[in-house]
């Protein structure tokens, strides 16, 4: 995938339209987290049913790539059992670490992400929000 | 100086003196290598490192080959020649201050070092409870943390110096804040952000007059516009050998020999002890009181030849051909929309443009530019705190030096406009 | 590894491994150029600085050529390259050292720089009034000066392990003089003087059991021996690139993940921050937190090259290599009457010998053998209550590296015999 | 000349048979000095008669180059006025720093130390008493 199809096709589109942006009111997880040598910023907020991750939003500013992948986020992980939204950032992970191809049949649209893994300096955007998820299950004790 | 403008050119004539950067790219092997497979380099972020002429890369290659000992230690022919070199390089960076004496050169590692020298062998000695030091809005986090840190050691207040909505420092508030507490004047020359170029020697006034120190960053104004260690009446600069086509790994202190001369050690080790016993030792006499153990001798040779390489250009050369290209980024940058940071002309600033397009992250920027070869940097610029003044998270920055032409500046343009087409 | 001695051959054979010196020596251009017009280079003073194989020379130069930009800030191709070659750097130390993690290797100009950071950024959060540090009687000044200082500053009390006639460790003492008050224990590995290898894991053992840390010193060994930080159970390390075929200006502190995960930082500046505000500002990750400002990147690149080219070599057969050349050279240089400080024997020591002939001061010693173009360094190597304790104000030293033959010791012989001559 | 000369014709018999070595007393200027990194030691004796250098001698220990120099500056100002005496001591300054060529009327066979400047780093060990003596004449007014 060239840089351009990476903005045009998966980037831009989450940037612009971000999904589940803005505060959850209840919450039982409140995390912020930012990557200091970009500035990126991600207020990610969690709520839970029994061990499903009954919704998630997020508030942030930064890069488009980190924003962008926060929000792809958002949307793939709400409402799956927490375990399994674990799984798939584990993955995501991996797939940007060069160590696993990422399968399509667990992370669907989220495999066009890999096409951040040619621009290694972005890759750490990529990952803020995944990070702050991982952190957010484990404090909540869901991980 | 000034280079005359072709009206409609695409490209300035070489300037009085000859100076052509055309001609002075080829003195530079890394513009020989494409990037991305085959992108001609264009390098705009000569204020984070500058490239390096084949004249200081074979200098180092010489040392190695043919001069490589320990200084001041060997007896022998080759320790000679690596004493010599060393020292010569002092007297070297003596001249390209205009400092009196090179007795007033401490060799550093660069810029953060030899201030973070200052901050422990002065600072600690001469910095009390009560004290007050004085530093400007837009330092580097190099001409700031260290000061953070001593006054949280020692209980001193550090104050600042604000600048204006041009980004020009407030010396009209100097009056108000350089007072009897104060010990020392933090101010750099010119900044690495705005580009800036600071009246060192009002603010130099002002602090000597109610007996402070002053201390310059000359890190961005020593390779872009020189300095005069007399005329700025400073009492320590400090800057670093990689920003003027030098090697990494090198830098100077220079300081005003008096308050040298007072000041005790900073690293404890080979070479500054005069005598050591089991329990205690006296200490050399200046500059090595200083200089610690196996010093950076080939980067200190490979420095002056750097310095030697653009004095033998021309700094007024230069100053003048950054001038011209500043001029011409300046109108080719604002001309894509985007917002632009620091002083609005060429003269009140060095060759670093700063800016921001509407809608577009200056990291997203940086990362479609490098598809084009274009190198700027994105980011705070290890200046945050300037960042919350003038109320972004990070800018883009392009910055240029004697290698830089009107076709890198068109190249930046293009991209940026592909990228504006991308996200509009 | 023994390399097979030749009964009265000149050169000893090709080692196991195929480790033959004069085929090494070739790797290292400073031997094609004869010094004092015509004089073959006989370069005995590796313990003050080694030469540089041209792997090193052109690793460097291929930084500046083909990845020269300032690391983790470009977010351009030349940036990665940049931040790839010195992270790389970081994990070709870390194997070299044996550490568990990249994390504990920081980036230093040298031996000196490393124990200067400790006692600065450890030293003052953790040795107050009433504590104890100990070193040995045999300690460089740069391991020695250091704490002087550190305990001037905080009330510590100075302590000293003491050697015995043949230069070894009064490792028996060590009971005595590691107490409750004891906080931090510094060891040489090897001594630049005497040779003499100390049991670091003995003297780190009795640090440990009343809880005081261990400061190695490996400037001499890492290049002669290796070393294992797991083995050498050690909580800090430090050595330098320019002793071990490295560029000069480079250096490594390895410490304990743990240690260093509480340590402050040492220099305030770019990249060793998180987040800065006017006032005040938090601290980055190990190790970045002790690396502030750009960093001696070429230098850090050139020395994992220099770790490449000595462990491609075989540190096995680089140490068999020199225990048979030294044991050579102790007969050899006895054998003209000199008094020779230091073990007996090539086992308990490494390439360094250290001697003084009757009625002839090294000084004199140095000059008159360096006409033949023999280096030898004379003086009080940095050692000075070291001298005072072998009773002489200064010694001659040869010291031997991989690229020395049986034909360098014997030119040294000869030229011995000739000052003998003309001072009988 | 070669170093062997330098060491044959002109060090060796100075170091080996030192004039002038041993204490002075009375004195009037004691000082003792040192070459830091080389370990020379020098301790210089002067006593005037009035502006006469009357009588001078000094211990050490040290290179052979520092004592025999020692050894020839005592002889050769021994009984010289101060500002005579002063005046040969720049004057061997001056040679050794290769500013001058050494003028032999004035310095008579002090010249031979000239050979000393083709080895720098003798050049200090060389100096060594002479910089002694030019900081006791000051120290005793006579400069
Ligand atoms: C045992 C020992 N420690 C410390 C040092 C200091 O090393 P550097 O001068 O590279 O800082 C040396 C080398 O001179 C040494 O031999
Ligand atoms: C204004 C200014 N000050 C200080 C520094 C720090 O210099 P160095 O990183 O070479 O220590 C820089 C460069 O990054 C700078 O631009």
């Amino acid at each position: 995938m060239s840089l351009e199809d990476l903005y045009k096709e998966v980037i831009l589109d989450h940037y612009r339209s971000p999904r589940n942006k803005g505060r959850l009111d209840p919450h039982d997880v409140r995390l912020e987290r930012n990557n200091p040598l970009c500035g990126d910023e991600i207020e990610l907020f969690l709520r839970f049913d029994g061990d499903d991750l009954e919704a998630i939003a997020f508030e942030g500013k930064g890069c488009s790539i980190s924003q962008a992948s926060a929000s792809m986020m958002t949307e793939k992980v709400a409402g799956l059992p927490a375990k399994q939204a674990r799984a798939i950032a584990e993955s995501i992970k991996a797939m940007m670490a060069g160590e696993e191809d990422g399968d399509p049949d667990v992370l669907g649209d989220l495999v066009s992400l890999k096409g951040v893994v040619k621009y290694p300096v972005r890759i750490k955007c990529a990952l803020l929000g995944w990070n702050t998820l991982l952190e957010g299950l484990e404090e909540a004790g869901r991980a | 100086m000034q280079l005359s403008e072709q009206p409609g050119g695409r490209r300035a004539a070489p300037g009085p003196g000859g100076f052509d950067p055309e001609v002075v790219r080829k003195d530079f092997p890394v513009f020989e290598h494409p990037v991305h497979e085959d992108k001609r380099l264009v390098y705009l972020d000569s204020a984070a490192t500058a490239q390096k002429p084949r004249a200081v890369i074979e200098r180092v290659v010489r040392f190695y080959e043919t001069e490589n000992a320990n200084a001041h230690r060997g007896i022998y022919e080759l320790g000679e020649r690596a004493t010599k070199a060393y020292e010569d390089a002092r007297e070297t960076c003596a001249r390209f201050v205009n400092a009196a004496t090179p007795r007033s050169i401490v060799f550093t590692r660069g810029t953060t070092e030899s201030i973070n020298l200052v901050r422990y062998a002065w600072g600690r000695a001469n910095v009390h409870e009560g004290d007050e030091i004085l530093v400007t809005e837009m330092e580097h986090h190099s001409n700031l943390v260290p000061w953070q840190m001593l006054c949280g050691e020692t209980g001193a207040t550090l104050r600042h110096l604000p600048i204006d909505e041009r980004g020009l420092l407030r010396t009209d508030l100097l009056d108000g804040l350089v007072t009897e507490r104060t010990r020392l004047v933090c101010v750099s020359h010119m900044s690495n952000v705005l580009g800036t170029i600071n009246p060192v020697r009002e603010v130099a006034d002002a602090a000597h007059a109610v007996g402070a120190l002053v201390l310059v960053d000359a890190a961005q104004s020593a390779p872009h516009l020189g300095v005069d260690v007399a005329a700025l009446d400073c009492d320590f600069l400090a800057f670093s050998a990689h920003k003027l086509c030098g090697p990494t790994g090198a830098g100077v202190l220079y300081g005003r020999e008096s308050v040298l001369e007072d000041m005790p050690p900073f690293h404890g080790g080979g070479e500054m002890i005069r005598e050591v016993w089991s329990d205690r030792a006296t200490y050399n006499e200046i500059p090595y009181r200083f200089e610690a153990g196996t010093m950076n001798i080939a980067q200190v040779v490979g420095m002056a030849a750097a310095i030697d390489y653009i004095t033998a250009l021309g700094l007024d050369a230069i100053r003048a051909h950054e001038r011209e290209l500043t001029a011409y980024a300046l109108d080719a940058v604002a001309s894509t929309g985007a917002e632009i940071y620091g002083p609005p002309t060429a003269e009140q600033r060095g060759g670093v443009v700063a800016f921001n397009l509407p809608e577009v992250h200056p990291h997203d920027l940086a990362t479609i530019v490098d598809e084009d070869g274009v190198c700027i940097r994105a980011g705070h610029h290890c200046a945050q705190p300037l960042m919350r003044r003038l109320g972004v998270p990070a800018t883009a920055r392009a910055s240029m030096y004697l290698y830089n032409t009107r076709d890198d500046v068109d190249a930046l343009v293009a991209s940026l406009e592909q990228a504006k087409g991308w996200f509009s």
